[in-house]
């Protein structure tokens, strides 16, 4: 393969941080600061190539695969190794990557308990090879390989750095996901043999896909939703999530649900639904339901909640609702809303994750009831949540908005031979779902941030204005990890077209299939 | 004779093996299931190899027994161990990894 | 080479075979003595090296009753005397869950036996069989398959002093 | 027929404010972000970015006005005045565009200048009065970028957009309300608000869903613009394509939202809360925006609400009859109220109540008109209210306990509230008789006459109120804090101005009260924009903004007015099209578009005018010598007599309650979902989806066992809702699964594989 088309930028940027990893070993984990400044600089190298990706990306042909490199793997299962990107992986691989960044950098003095800063570090840099490969993979062996690769890592993440239920948490996160992952295997294979037992390739899928007998294809694709809808995780699929995130470590929940649950719905847009497009008509109807059922589900769980990570954490089951329904539209306007949604839920979900971890750090506690008055204590990281609880409820003007609003106006019209009337329902419902949404975030701000600070926190209160003892503001290190978070939260609202532009295309290309 | 009759031998005795596996708590006896796993697997190699004619089924079914006595040595002496440290080998009082 | 009568001698003693060493693997996962459990596999163990020789491997027949009758047996039967078992029926040698073993195991089985079914219906072994000569197979192991050989060497030898590590009174 | 038109083809005018109207909003949202960057550091603490953000929007939106009155006075007569669009793509996905840009007509206009004009008072008026306040930026910050909400809402060009600053309202009303956070009960009040108007947002975001998809692909094809522009939607609705159902589901979905946000009957209950906010917001939110945003969609939107709720095709219809129990439910409320901010709020539903009556009759410019000079007094008697109980009564708004004989001590204020209060009574001449009478007057006219009796019903009531609360706070002797006693249940105490305790109640600063007077002038004047009893040629408002009901060719409006000279085009000659017969509304255009139905107007007679001045003086005096009685002569026979007499003290009871509207939210559906129903899904999940989930180690025991364990463990410590206590249900439930048992290990894996392999088989069989 020569270096001219650049098909080498993918392979770099994905496994660049293996290396990191390999020097992080010669490094003696007492000297934590080389360790940690070879993560660091590992994931900006690795985000520096992302971004000459972005350079290098050819806009005008974002519906088409680009840089990609194909060469034999593993020829006995005529897997081979291709990578490529296109509008849809993009943004996505981006995101995986400008995450983990900030995660090391808030990482940097917020190792959490028991130490070990060397394997923590480490685990994060082969987290990021995962994602990234995921988001690139153009074969169904490499996708489930790094889809695989991901888990372990999030595993000892959750498992060793967690909280006090974190083996159970960790544990049911693991079985969760492989017991999703192993029908998705044998759903993969039953599309290697019914294609023919020719190759993994998806493009090749792709084409073959259509040949298979209808019933195959909706086993098929059984086999697949549950793999995806775990990940994602879609109703009823999703009580692994809020034990997971509620006991992570904060830099687990934040990659947890900026990128981890996109790899489910990725997965839908990009091989469920282009290879299987017959099934996929056949289960639009159901995963949108799901999806509407998740939304209301969410909000309830999310009303009922006293601990504050666990509230964000069912909230995500309601926002990844709103993708889920835009994809089961099966039209081009709703999958553009939903890949929005994934990135926007991303940034948000990911930035309230991260304020969450720090009102932990600073109050040891994250029970609704006994925090308040933040903005007195904190003002800075009191507004900053806001900002991101008011992009969380779709405030339009701020990333959320465009992939809520979006998903709910598609849903109105779903792809000819869909229900109208049944998507028409799910609009309806999916509307409701934002006021809930607004109901549990802002209740959630007014109780936390609202009001005079608890007495048990609030120190010397010299006439109200006195900060707590061991309550500081906004530091440096989160300052530097959450800035580009809320700039880009603030963008993506302001000037949408910069990601539809991309995605539109690519979307146009998987859903071809129904003449979208 | 049919090639089936060894393959269907194999497979019974397979799942005799993880019945075995998952319902006995005698560590080893457990050991003992799996060896009944592993026996079916080279009867059905050694099936292969002669519907085949070929010698790789039978070199592959002698890695296996060689592998085999390994794992049974092993995993005697960790029972062993086991035991001297609990004075037990019910695996239902083994739950180290309990979360 | 082979008769017809031969061939039916062969079918008929597969039949026993086999049937004794289901009841054998039957009661190696049902008995409650671990010593009778022990002396069952004995039973399958032979079993299978029968087999094997229907199958026309010598070799593997032998090594099987060296290897497994010979060293293997023994070494359960004495990592039983070591744990101390009641030589005796043991109680609780079950935990409670059998029927979920039931229910997977079944579930296997039938699997495997359509699987198969649909897979080889009724093919039909080399009558002639095709004597794979014990050289043939020496010059396979040492020949294309020395590098798994030296491997599994290393595993045994790991295996060695792991056993004496872990085994070891101290 | 373009032949026939080249003759009666004029230029119409336009000019750079027209052009460029957008920067209206725009100077707001650049002066929220300088405050929020360096307000603090600036010598007035960031006021001054808003105020000269503000006076700069108002400078251009009076030269757009202006240039837009040329534009029309230069246009033929009764002949349609195509509005100023400007668009820019802001976004497309999957074919469709979205846009963003201005749709500048008379009555985007009217509301412009309206509202850059009060909100820069307000901005003034608040420097003194939240002078030394704890979080001064942050309150001029939130107040501007609201302000910049309203404007864009205003000029928006399509839904996307007006959604956009409707949120963006809604938004800073949560933190204006919720100024004075540390007391709870004021951020509830902003939760409250914020989470009613996001309930009827449902209906913004459905209806918009709904038109869009109805109407897209006729404005496509015929003006080539998106189903979401105002002007798309409004000539598709006179365009006799739309099928009956779809635009009536879009039109009810819209006004819920309108519902919500304009406090209508029944989801009025958030805007007396909404006091609890400094008096400045109060003000500005009562007045000219945020509550008005709801009427401006539908004054808006009108040909949509037109044909959606076939208005004038019957004598009823969902929104006269919404406007006309608002009106009389919230006068009634007024009544009960100590709180003069209250009384205010109350009154101001209720002229809400009025101008949605009116669009909801067809009586399009006079609600409009209504809008417009009700914005004026009705601000006017916010900031006297907030004058009061700034310099007289210690911040307490409690007309009974603290006021009284304020009228010697603070004579500009109590003659602005007296003069606001003449015109919010619709007193010839003041401002408000011009709009409401002429509001009650068309909505006899066509023909609704029991809402004309609503509204004359109305107009007793606040009369009435209004004398109860000017007599409480201004006359008799000064009661409570206003009399120097310490008011130590203040309403709002902050920080600031306890310099006052000391001296007595006094008129207010300058800087409050310029504002003041600017703003009675304006309620004394602005009637005679538009007085229709001095008749046709007087009505320079209607001739101004009311859109003319005329055929026009696709052009007039779907091309982007660019620079001066957008010309536009009749299909038919003048002759045959008299404006008596424009076939807009009633009957489907032929050969062209409408984008504004015909709507007459009621010939003015004094002889009604008289009628409904004599209701209001009769109410007035009706209340005053009830007031005298009760609260200056203490009679025995009125005090306490709700007491005891049983039917009046149920009423009382009734109206205290606010009709047990809030009760039914908060306590029943709010508290419902937030608790049972929440606790239920919860325990669904923690419970029921964990326990399928966790099967195989259900399996592993006797189900019976299980439940009588779970029960008991809820029994035991009785709460389900505790993540830890959750936790440990579900860990007891699920440990068999993660038991670290070999054997169960192997039954997971073992099973994994044969579910695997048998769907394999399935598959391939």
């Amino acid at each position: 393969m020569d270096l001219s088309d650049n098909n080498w930028v993918l392979s770099v940027g994905t496994f660049l941080p293996l290396l990191g990893v390999l020097v992080m070993l010669f490094v003696p984990k007492a000297q934590e600061t080389t360790t940690k400044s070879v993560a660091l600089l590992t994931s900006v190298a690795t985000l520096g190539v992302g971004i000459y990706t972005l350079t290098q990306f050819n806009f005008d042909q974002a519906g088409k695969m680009q840089f990609v490199a194909e060469t034999n793997w593993i020829s006995v299962l005529k897997s081979t190794y291709f990578v490529g990107v296109d509008g849809i992986s993009l943004p996505l691989y981006l995101l995986s990557m400008v995450i983990t960044l900030l995660v090391m950098i808030y990482s940097w003095n917020h190792v959490p308990a028991p130490g070990n800063t060397k394997a923590f570090f480490a685990l994060m840099l082969i987290l990021q090879t995962g994602m990234a490969g995921t988001f690139i993979a153009r074969d169904l062996i490499l996708f489930f390989v790094f889809f695989e690769l991901v888990l372990l890592p999030m595993y000892f993440m959750i498992g060793v750095w967690g909280g006090e239920h974190r083996q159970y948490a960790s544990l049911k996160f693991f079985l969760y996901t492989m017991f999703g992952s192993a029908l998705m295997l044998v759903a993969f294979l039953a599309l290697f043999f019914k294609t023919g037992a020719e190759s993994f390739s998806i493009p090749f899928l792709i084409e073959q896909g259509a040949g298979i007998s209808r019933s195959a294809q909706i086993w098929i694709f059984g086999g697949m939703f549950v793999g995806f809808a775990v990940k994602v995780p879609m109703f009823p699929f999703h009580t692994w999530l809020p034990d997971a995130h509620t006991q992570a470590p904060t830099q687990g929940s934040v990659i947890l649900a900026a990128v981890l649950l996109k790899l489910g719905t990725y997965g839908f847009v990009r091989i469920a639904i282009p290879i299987l497009p017959v099934a996929a008509e056949e289960w639009a109807p159901w995963i949108g339901l799901l999806a509407v059922v998740g939304i209301i589900y969410g909000a309830l769980g999310c009303l009922a909640q006293t601990d504050m990570k666990r509230l964000i954490a069912f909230s995500s089951v309601a926002h990844m609702g709103f993708v889920m329904l835009g994809i089961s539209t099966l039209t081009p306007f709703g999958v553009n809303a939903a890949v929005f949604g994934m990135v926007a839920h991303g940034l948000i979900t990911g930035m309230l994750f991260f304020v969450a971890g720090s009102v932990k750090e600073r109050y040891h506690t994250l029970e609704i009831s006994r925090l308040s008055g933040m903005l007195k204590q904190m003002p800075r990281m009191g507004w900053i949540m806001g900002f991101c609880v008011m992009a969380s409820l779709g405030l339009p003007g701020l990333a959320g908005f465009w992939g809520e609003f979006p998903a709910i106006l598609s849903a109105y019209q779903p792809a000819a031979g869909l229900s109208e009337v049944t998507f028409r329902i799910y609009m309806v419902i999916a509307a409701i779902g934002t006021v809930l949404a607004a109901a549990y975030l802002l209740w959630l701000f007014q109780r936390t941030a609202f009001g005079e600070p608890a007495a048990e926190f609030s120190g010397d209160n010299n006439e109200g204005h006195g900060k707590g003892k061991g309550i500081h503001d906004v530091n440096i290190f989160e300052w530097m990890a959450w800035t580009p978070l809320l700039a880009a939260i603030l963008v993506l609202g302001i000037f949408p077209n910069l990601l539809f532009k991309i995605i539109d295309p690519a979307v146009a290309g998987v859903l071809s299939a129904f003449g979208g | 004779m049919l090639l089936n009759e060894f393959l269907f031998l194999g497979a019974i005795l397979f799942c005799i093996g993880v019945y075995g596996v998952i319902v006995r708590k005698n560590a080893v006896l457990v050991l003992m299931s799996i060896e009944l796993i592993l026996n079916s697997v080279n009867i059905n190699l050694l099936a292969f190899s002669l519907r085949n004619g070929s010698a790789d089924g039978q070199t592959f079914a002698l890695y296996v027994i060689a592998v085999a006595a390994a794992e049974v040595g092993i995993g005697l002496a960790l029972v062993l161990l086991v035991y001297r440290n609990s004075r037990s080998i019910s695996l239902d009082d083994l739950s180290e990894m309990k979360g | 080479m082979f008769s017809a009568e031969l061939l039916i001698a062969q079918n008929i003693g597969f039949f026993i075979i086999a049937a004794v060493m289901v009841v054998g693997a039957l009661r190696v996962v049902t008995t409650s003595n671990v010593v009778h459990a022990a002396l069952w596999l004995v039973v399958v163990l032979a079993g299978a090296a029968a087999q094997y020789i229907l199958l026309a491997a010598e070799f593997v027949a032998v090594t099987q009753v060296l290897v497994y009758i010979g060293a293997v047996m023994v070494l359960f039967l004495f990592g039983t005397m070591l744990t101390r078992a009641r030589i005796g029926a043991e109680s609780d040698l079950n935990n409670k869950n059998w029927f979920v073993g039931l229910g997977v195991a079944l579930a296997l089985l039938v699997a495997m036996l359509i699987a198969l079914r649909d897979g080889f219906g009724a093919e039909k072994l080399p009558a002639d069989d095709p004597l794979v000569s014990t050289q043939t197979l020496s010059d396979q192991i040492f020949g294309p398959y020395l590098l798994p050989f030296w491997a599994l060497s290393f595993v045994l030898l790991a295996a060695v002093i792991g056993a004496i590590v872990l085994a070891r009174r101290d | 027929m373009f032949s026939a038109t080249e003759s009666a083809e004029t230029v119409l005018r336009s000019g750079w404010f027209l052009e460029n109207a957008w920067l209206i909003p725009l100077m707001p949202v650049i002066a929220f972000v300088l405050i929020i960057g360096f307000g603090k550091k600036m010598p007035m603490k960031g006021s001054e970015f808003g105020i000269a953000s503000l006076v700069a929007s108002l400078v251009v939106s009076v030269g757009a006005a202006y240039q837009w009155i040329q534009r029309v006075d230069g246009a033929e007569p009764e002949s349609f005045v195509a509005p100023v669009i400007k668009t820019w793509t802001w976004w497309e996905s999957a074919g469709f565009s979205f846009g963003i840009g201005q749709h500048i007509d008379g009555l985007s206009l009217t509301l412009l200048v309206v509202v850059t004009l009060i909100s820069t008072l307000v901005e003034i008026y608040s420097v003194e009065y939240l002078r030394g306040d704890i979080r001064y930026t942050h309150f001029f910050g939130a107040l501007t970028l609201f302000s910049a909400g309203m404007l864009n809402m205003v000029l928006a060009e399509n839904m996307i957009q007006l959604i956009l600053g409707w949120e963006i309202m809604g938004m800073c009303s949560f933190l204006l309300i919720g100024h004075w956070w540390e007391d709870g009960a004021n951020s509830r009040a902003a939760l409250k608000a914020f989470f009613t108007t996001r309930t009827g947002d449902i209906g913004l975001l459905v209806g918009t869903s709904v038109l869009f998809f109805a109407a897209n692909a006729w404005t496509q094809k015929t003006l080539g613009i998106s189903g979401f522009t105002v002007r798309g939607l409004s000539a598709w609705a006179l365009s006799g394509d739309p099928g009956q159902a779809a635009i009536t589901v879009g039109a009810v979905a819209l006004f819920i939202a309108c519902i919500g946000k304009s406090g209508q009957f029944p989801l009025h209950t958030w805007l007396p809360d909404a006091m609890a906010g400094p008096t400045p917001v109060s003000s500005l939110l009562h007045s000219s925006t945020m509550v008005v945003a709801g009427v401006y969609l539908v004054a808006r939107l009108f040909p949509v609400f037109f044909t959606g709720m076939n208005i004038l095709g019957t004598n009823l219809n969902l929104i006269v009859l919404i406007g006309g129990i608002t009106i009389v439910v919230a006068a009634a409320l007024a009544f009960v109220q100590a709180d003069i901010k209250k009384v205010l709020a109350y009154s101001t539903v209720s002229q809400l109540g009025y101008m949605m009556m009116g669009l909801g009759a067809g009586a399009w410019m006079p609600a409009v008109f209504h809008i417009f000079t009700h914005a004026f007094f009705k601000a006017c008697l916010f900031l006297c209210a907030g004058s009061v109980s700034h310099s007289a009564s210690h911040h307490s708004f409690d007309m009974k306990k603290d006021m009284g004989g304020l009228r010697k001590f603070m004579p500009i204020t109590f003659g602005a509230w007296i003069i606001s209060t003449l015109a919010l009574c619709g007193v010839f001449p003041f401002s408000g008789f011009f709009s409401k009478d002429e509001i009650i007057d068309n909505v006899g006219h066509n023909g609704y006459n029991l809402f004309m009796v609503l509204g004359l019903t109305g107009a007793f009531l606040t009369a009435a109120y209004m004398t109860r609360a000017t007599y409480l706070t201004f006359n008799g002797k000064p009661r409570g804090a206003a009399a120097g006693a310490h008011a130590h249940d203040a309403h709002d105490a902050h920080d600031a101005h306890d310099a006052h305790a000391s001296r007595g109640p006094h008129e207010s600063r300058l800087l409050i009260t310029i504002p003041l007077m600017i703003l009675a002038t304006l309620a004394l004047g602005a009637g005679f924009l538009n007085p229709v009893p001095l008749g046709e040629k007087w009505e320079r408002m209607t001739r101004w903004v009311e859109p003319r009901a005329e055929v026009i060719s696709p052009t007039g409006i779907s091309a982007v007015a660019s620079g001066p000279g957008q010309g536009r085009v009749f299909i038919e000659s003048r002759t045959q099209e008299s404006k008596s017969e424009s076939p807009c509304g009633t009957s489907t255009p032929t050969g062209g578009i409408c984008v504004a139905p015909k709507l007459q107007h009621a010939p003015f007679k004094w002889s009604k005018a008289l009628m409904s001045m004599l209701i209001v003086f009769f109410g007035g005096f009706a209340s005053w010598v009830l007031c005298v009685q009760l609260y200056g002569k203490k009679n025995p026979k009125l005090v306490g007599l709700t007491k005891r007499n049983k039917a009046l003290g149920t009423g009382y009871m009734f109206l205290q309650n606010k009709y047990y509207l809030d009760v039914l939210y908060e306590k029943i559906i709010v508290h419902g979902i937030a608790h049972p129903i929440a606790q239920a899904a919860y325990w669904f999940n923690q419970n029921i989806i964990d326990g399928v989930v966790n099967g195989f180690g259900l399996l592993a025991r006797k189900i019976s066992g299980w439940v009588y364990r779970n029960v008991d463990q809820r029994v035991v410590d009785g709460t389900v809702n505790g993540s830890a206590a959750a936790a440990q249900g579900a860990g007891a439930v699920i440990r068999p699964i993660q038991s670290g048992k070999v054997n169960q290990y192997g039954a997971l894996l073992f099973g994994a594989a044969a579910i695997g392999a048998l769907i394999l088989v399935i598959i391939n069989t």
